[in-house]
């Protein structure tokens, strides 16, 4: 069993439980054990990073310093903006003018480790090939839209995964799961989450063009790797719809969700139900063309391993 | 050795600082001098005879000038001693003005260095000895690699003058990119108008030998007396037999095949003429696309041709050609766009390179000279062109310019606005490079006549919206982003050394640059020379050029061999290296530094090897002799023991 | 810098300002050829007082009160999408950050509200270890008098069990306060530019 | 130019009495940096009259010993001058001699030869007021470090380079 450590981040403490909960799931139906960092703080984020840069990389690198004292030589995080701190504390630790301020800080070293995020883990660790076979309920007929957001990817020279401009991974994750992932432009384009708070009208306009896109191409839902994104194409596709004039009704999983669909798991396991945006669309199965039209808008049939389907499915929309 | 001085002042050049005086009375004192004096204009008429009057007067062997560089006199002094019966190499400069008179005030620091600069002078002359030229015969056959426009011109020049000339091109037929061209800026002339009436005098030249489908294998050999074997590539086709006719091509089932010559935007047969003016006019079978080939049952071409000049059988084969000179046309490639993700990395079938937009242009092109997008086959209204893509752009590597590009999209555009007048035109670009006669007024014709919309700004992303794309660029003179939905774009990509640059320099021995454009000898006053005697460029192969500029390289190429065959033997420099074969110890150091070949094994009796320098080939710069471990490789007139004994002089 | 007609190359030129940049952000800017592309590219543009593009030319001129000033140092994401596509491989997205803790330390910060939000993250992580979120908003908006920000998802985030009410805390507080106040300290003093610590303490964290 | 070698403190007087025979030779090629001598001298800038030149025709000719020897038989400086890279005439003549002379100057110091008496520099032949720094900034620097107390004999019969290098 492949032994990772886990940089969950606060992000799924609070607003992102179910990322937290589904990448949890999937590592583990994948055989990877994720070893949470013990007392784990947070990495500061932008605020720290704009302070001062060294405060970015201590407080990400104090993480790092524990992993390694368990013995972890991988570190993994779901959320992209944390990888960037953490990626960023490497960096500063192997300057060798920050090295001494750096080392005095955290305590030790850092240099060795290498930092994924979770899509990184599953493309790389598990592959689509494997996660082809092991399928229990393929999502075969349904449109997903695979949205990297700005930071997965980008700078390649620190990213140093897939491609900066038109990245494939998530594509070929979501097509091993029977889907059919359309050529999205906006895949790495900012969504605009950084203003979630401060500046509505940001995440109103340039939301809104990530959802308009994935609507025009037919996308029934926008799988994300980003808490930040999650958030703010989802949680604020309201406020997003009435900036932009628009009546979209996107869910937005986590792509360790979708993965945990696909696997058979329970939808509310995977916390699913937790999404604002209803994913009920999700659970139709589509694997048989002909059964198609009875299909629609019918109960959702559970699959096999799963006691009841998305409970609540209707309820957790209120509106 | 019996050495004569002569200490020049100058006028008051040198004497004005420095007792010439003294520095002859002292050099008298030094070994084996047996005449000095001063003279007040050695390099005259009148010093020159004073020099020759001593050499004959007091039984010189040797003679030494103190006066000014030998940058600017040295050939004159040397052919004043060679008219006095002395080998033109017995004669040393102590460059005493220059370097001393014109740089200190001070008489006597530089009465001094004067003296010290002659006594150096002297010692080193002590181990001069006297070297020869050999002359060798010229071989007045000229060989021209590439038949872009570039090497046509050339060839034709020489062909012109009665020289023999063999031209070798890769592709199957001559004229390179220009062949592929629409119009031509700044006059929109037609290409295949201005080019194809060359082309054919290429064809029907009888001192020209024309090999397409041919590469070089490799050279051997020397400025005069170079050997060349030319790999002549299996066509599938007896090119004696075949007379053009296309019979085959049109009965060849095979219809998919690439179409190279219209750039991938339509589909050839297995086996075709690329197009009907097509110099040499002869088929050649695709064996990637050719079902016969590919071992399956058919032969239809071979069936109809009425001279059966199809041949299944045909190997690559191998000739070798006699040549006295080399050049090298082999011009350019272009940037393959698909670097940029942020443009679709040649995913989106309507963003297309600007070659193939002249391919869409063209009325032989895949479209029949009708503006459609490749993806629908609609006429675009909203036509984007985009410049710099592939040049200076660090970060793809290639931060220069290709120079051509402001100025085709220029008249790409006004060909657009020429085709389907209610089309709009964008161009995207950083700066304009138009520094050609005529050229500015070309792109301000664009903007003012044609309407052509210039936005200043580079464009960051392109990607589909409906059945459009849509160009995500800045606008920088405003500071504004701006969008562009646009039916067609067109990447202005840049030019890139010719594919396999590298090898073929290699076989000549010439040097490239970093991006793999051949090196000239002098960036401005040997510009189409290298540094391999004999071997010339012409046209985009040295850097990137438009079709002027490569004509005229071709033309002076052909004039610097004019010159060189002007000739019938030329006269080696002797200041080259020399192998002492008793003190070699066959180590073969010399062979692997050596810049420019000049070194190969010579087998003596028994076997045993030892360096040979080809006084013909050896330019002479001395990294061998700095090289050999036991300096059994002496340049001569600049051996260790006459450098040694400068040094030696100045530390006694 | 006033937008006027005629900028004062010799006076209003800082030659410091352009250096203090290159070194802090280990880009060179005199690299940057006012292409565009970096414009073109972000997202922000449309919200920016001074384009992207004009913030590296800015640098280049060395107006250190325009660019430390602006409001684009601040509305920037850090998506990296100028630094991907830049031609000239300059890392602008780290001249942004660069010039954003340049403007924080000298006190120029022109987007308040961003600045608070910030200072309120950090004070949360300075005593949590980690960030509140539910803590995080309510003072949020008080301190920019903003009170119904964001008021129409609370109730839904509640029903789905994503807010909490008591602040998650890590057991090693002490350390974390411990990093912040060796990097208040010497803050300064590394770049050895005396530049003065902003007085008002609502402002800092 | 600052130096923090304890030459460089001594008194002004004794510098200059120390300094009357200073000799440094400089190694040329014949097309750049030769060249660069002769443009200064055309345009009349004044130099220190210390230097020798000995033309050679490319870097690539430099054989480490000759700098070697310089030294050891008394020279105080030697400077080496070419073309810039990729500005050789021969190519890559001046790409030799720079591999070598790096590993010269690693080498200097085992015989006792302080490295700052040596130079390497490229001037082109247009570069005449690069030539004048070049040759005042290292004139400077040989009178600095004052007579080189060298390894072998300084003066007399002994101080001859054997001609030929073995
Ligand atoms: C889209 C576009 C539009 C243009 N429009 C204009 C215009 O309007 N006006 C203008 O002045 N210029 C124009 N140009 C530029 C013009 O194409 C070049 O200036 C010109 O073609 C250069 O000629 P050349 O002979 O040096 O090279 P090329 O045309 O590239 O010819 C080189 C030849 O050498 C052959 N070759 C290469 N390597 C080998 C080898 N190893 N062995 C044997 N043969 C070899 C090639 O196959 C080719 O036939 C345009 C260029 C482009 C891309
Ligand atoms: C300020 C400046 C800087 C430059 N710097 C560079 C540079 O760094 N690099 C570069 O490559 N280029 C440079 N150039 C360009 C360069 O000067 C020209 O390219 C070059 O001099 C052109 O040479 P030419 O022989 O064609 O013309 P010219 O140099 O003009 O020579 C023409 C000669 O013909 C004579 N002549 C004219 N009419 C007659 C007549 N009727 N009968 C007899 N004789 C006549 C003239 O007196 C003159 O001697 C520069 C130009 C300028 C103005
Ligand atoms: S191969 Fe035969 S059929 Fe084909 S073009 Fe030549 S002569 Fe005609
Ligand atoms: S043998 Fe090949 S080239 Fe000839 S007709 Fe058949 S497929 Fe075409
Ligand atoms: S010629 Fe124009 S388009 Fe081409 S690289 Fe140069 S500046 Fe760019
Ligand atoms: S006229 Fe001279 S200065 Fe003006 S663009 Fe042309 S080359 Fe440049
Ligand atoms: S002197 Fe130079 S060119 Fe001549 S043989 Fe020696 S290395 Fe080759
Ligand atoms: S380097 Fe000297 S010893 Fe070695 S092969 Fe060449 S000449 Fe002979
Ligand atoms: S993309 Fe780079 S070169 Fe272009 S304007 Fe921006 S910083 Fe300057
Ligand atoms: S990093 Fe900042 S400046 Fe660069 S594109 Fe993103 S938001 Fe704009």
């Amino acid at each position: 069993m492949k032994r990772v450590a886990y940089y969950k981040g606060c992000s799924l403490e609070g607003l992102a439980v179910e990322y937290d909960r589904s990448t949890r799931i999937v590592c583990e139906a994948f055989g990877i054990e994720l070893v949470e960092i013990p007392d784990w703080n947070c990495c500061g984020s932008t605020p720290a990073h704009s302070y001062d840069p060294l405060l970015s990389a201590a407080l990400a690198g104090r993480n790092l310093a524990i992993a390694a004292d368990n013995g972890c030589d991988m570190v993994m995080t779901p959320c992209p903006g944390c990888l960037k701190s953490l990626k960023g504390a490497q960096e500063t630790c192997e300057d060798p003018q920050q090295r001494k301020a750096f080392v005095d800080l955290v305590g030790k070293d850092v240099d060795g480790l290498k930092t994924v995020s979770l899509l990184q883990l599953l493309y790389e660790e598990v592959g689509a090939e494997a996660l082809q076979k092991a399928v229990q309920r393929p999502l075969t007929g349904h449109v997903l839209i695979p949205y990297y957001g700005c930071l997965l990817t980008r700078p390649a020279q620190k990213a140093r995964f897939d491609d900066p401009e038109n990245p494939i991974s998530m594509d070929r994750l979501i097509e091993a799961t029977g889907a059919t992932a359309p050529d999205f432009p906006y895949k790495t384009e900012c969504c605009g989450a950084t203003y979630g708070v401060t500046r509505n009208d940001f995440v109103g306009r340039l939301g809104g063009r990530i959802l308009d896109m994935a609507a025009r191409l037919g996308g029934e839902a926008i799988v994300v790797a980003c808490p930040l994104c999650q958030q703010n194409l989802d949680m604020r596709q309201k406020q997003i719809n009435k900036y932009y004039k628009s009546a979209f009704n996107l869910p937005v999983p986590y792509i360790s969700q979708i993965i945990g669909l696909a696997l058979g798991i329970d939808p509310k396991v995977l916390g699913l139900n937790k999404l604002c945006v209803s994913p009920r669309v999700l659970l139709e199965d589509r694997t048989q063309p002909d059964q198609e039209a009875q299909r629609v808008g019918a109960a959702v049939k559970p699959g096999p391993n799963q006691p009841g389907g998305i409970a609540g499915g209707e309820s957790i929309q209120p509106s | 050795m019996r050495i004569g001085v002569f200490v020049c002042n100058c006028g008051t050049n040198i004497a004005g600082t420095v007792d010439t005086k003294r520095v002859a009375s002292e050099a008298l004192s030094f070994a084996d001098v047996v005449y000095a004096t001063n003279y007040m204009y050695t390099c005259s008429e009148p010093g020159q005879q004073e020099i020759q009057r001593a050499i004959g007067e007091h039984g010189l062997q040797g003679v030494v000038v103190a006066a000014c560089s030998p940058r600017m006199h040295e050939p004159t002094f040397r052919r004043a001693v060679e008219k006095a019966g002395l080998n033109r190499y017995m004669f040393e400069m102590a460059n005493i003005r220059e370097h001393v008179s014109w740089i200190g005030n001070d008489r006597e620091a530089n009465t001094q260095k004067a003296i010290d600069l002659v006594r150096m002078a002297v010692a080193k002359l002590r181990f001069n000895n006297p070297l020869f030229s050999s002359k060798m015969p010229v071989n007045k056959r000229l060989l021209v690699i590439g038949g872009g426009v570039a090497g046509i011109q050339a060839a034709l020049d020489c062909a012109d003058g009665g020289m023999d000339v063999v031209m070798v091109e890769r592709k199957q037929y001559i004229g390179g990119k220009m062949a592929k061209l629409d119009k031509t800026f700044p006059t929109i002339d037609c290409s295949s108008c201005i080019l194809g009436p060359k082309m054919v005098d290429v064809s029907q030249k009888e001192n020209i030998t024309l090999y397409a489908a041919s590469e070089i294998e490799s050279i051997s050999g020397y400025i005069g007396n170079f050997t060349v074997q030319i790999r002549k590539k299996a066509t599938y086709v007896n090119w004696e037999a075949c007379t053009g006719c296309g019979l085959c091509t049109e009965k060849c089932p095979s219809k998919k095949a690439a179409d190279y010559f219209n750039e991938g935007l339509g589909a050839a047969r297995a086996i075709n003429i690329p197009f009907p003016q097509a110099i040499p006019k002869k088929a050649a079978i695709d064996a990637q696309f050719c079902r016969q080939l590919n071992g399956k049952k058919c032969g239809v071409c071979a069936k109809v041709c009425p001279v059966q000049a199809v041949d299944f059988e045909m190997k690559d084969s191998i000739v070798t050609e006699q040549v006295g000179a080399i050049i090298v046309a082999t011009g350019y490639d272009l940037f393959d766009h698909s670097a940029y993700g942020e443009y679709g990395a040649g995913r989106y079938p309507d963003v297309i390179s600007g070659i193939q937009y002249e391919r869409i242009l063209s009325a032989s092109g895949p479209y029949g000279g009708h503006i459609r997008r490749p993806s629908d086959g609609k006429e675009p209204k909203d036509i984007v062109f985009i410049s710099c893509v592939g040049s200076r752009d660090a970060s793809v590597g290639r931060p220069y310019c290709s120079g051509i590009c402001c100025m085709y999209i220029a008249k790409q555009a006004i060909l657009t606005r020429d085709h389907l007048p209610e089309s709009n035109s964008y161009v995207f670009y950083m700066d304009i490079r138009s520094p050609g006669k005529n050229y500015d007024e070309f792109v301000r014709r664009a903007q003012e006549e044609y309407g052509v919309q210039y936005i200043r700004g580079r464009v960051g992303k392109i990607y589909p919206r409906g059945d459009r794309m849509v160009v995500q660029g800045a606008d920088t003179l405003l500071g504004v982003q701006v969008e562009v939905e646009a039916d067609l774009v067109v990447l202005a990509t840049g030019v890139e050394s010719s594919a396999g640059a590298g090898e073929l320099a290699e076989k000549l021995r010439i040097s490239y640059d970093q991006y793999g454009f051949y090196m000239e000898s002098h960036p401005k006053l040997r510009p189409v020379e290298t540094n391999t005697a004999g071997v010339y460029l012409a046209g985009a192969c040295q850097g990137p050029k438009d079709i002027p500029s490569s004509v005229a390289q071709g033309s002076a190429a052909a004039s610097k061999v004019q010159s060189l065959f002007a000739h019938d033997t030329i006269e080696t420099n002797p200041q080259v290296a020399l192998v002492n074969e008793r003190t070699c110890i066959s180590c073969g150091k010399c062979i692997q530094v050596c810049p420019f070949g000049a070194i190969q094994w010579k087998e003596l009796r028994g076997g045993i090897k030892k360096a040979e320098v080809l006084p013909t080939v050896c330019q002479g710069c001395g990294v061998c002799n700095a090289t050999c471990p036991p300096k059994a490789i002496q340049l001569q007139h600049a051996t260790d023991n006459q450098i040694l004994a400068e040094v030696n002089e100045l530390c006694a | 810098m006033e937008r006027t007609n005629t900028l004062s190359i010799q006076q209003s030129r800082d030659n410091d300002f352009i250096r203090e940049v290159e070194e802090a952000s280990g880009q060179t800017v005199s690299k940057c050829y006012q292409c565009g592309n970096c414009m073109a590219s972000c997202v922000y543009t449309f919200a920016y007082d001074y384009p992207v593009t004009q913030i590296m030319r800015l640098t280049q001129l060395g107006q250190r009160d325009t660019v430390l000033g602006s409001s684009s140092i601040w509305l920037c994401a850090n998506c990296q999408a100028c630094t991907t596509r830049c031609p000239q491989n300059i890392d602008v997205a780290q001249v942004m950050e660069t010039l954003r803790v340049m403007s924080r330390k000298a006190n120029t910060v022109s987007q308040r509200d961003i600045r608070v939000f910030y200072d309120e993250f950090l004070r949360s992580v300075k005593t949590f270890g980690r960030v509140f979120e539910t803590g995080l908003l309510p003072v949020y908006n008080l301190r920019t008098k903003r009170p119904f920000t964001d008021f129409d998802l609370a109730p839904r985030l509640m029903w789905k069990g994503k807010l909490s009410f008591l602040p998650a805390r890590i057991k090693k507080r002490k350390k974390i306060a411990q990093i912040f106040e060796v990097i208040k300290r010497d803050r300064f003093s590394k770049d050895g530019k005396a530049r003065p610590e902003p007085l008002s303490s609502q402002t800092d964290i | 130019m600052t130096d923090s070698s304890p030459r460089s403190s001594a008194p002004a007087d004794q510098t200059a009495a120390n300094t009357q025979g200073i000799k440094i030779v400089g190694f040329l090629c014949n097309w750049c940096s030769y060249g660069g001598a002769d443009t200064a001298g055309v345009c009349r800038f004044k130099q220190p009259t210390d230097l020798r030149i000995v033309r050679i025709p490319c870097t690539g000719r430099m054989d480490p010993l000759f700098v070697a020897k310089s030294l050891i038989y008394g020279m105080d400086g030697v400077l080496v001058s070419g073309c810039h890279p990729r500005d050789c005439h021969y190519a890559v003549g001046n790409f030799y001699a720079r591999r070598r002379m790096e590993a010269l100057k690693l080498f200097l110091p085992f015989m006792g030869i302080d490295t700052r008496r040596f130079r390497y520099t490229w001037v082109s032949a247009s570069e005449g007021q690069q030539w004048q720094k070049v040759v005042t900034e290292f004139s400077e620097e040989i009178h600095r470090l004052g007579p080189n107390p060298g390894v072998g004999p300084r003066s007399g019969e002994n101080s001859k380079i054997s001609n030929g290098l073995r």
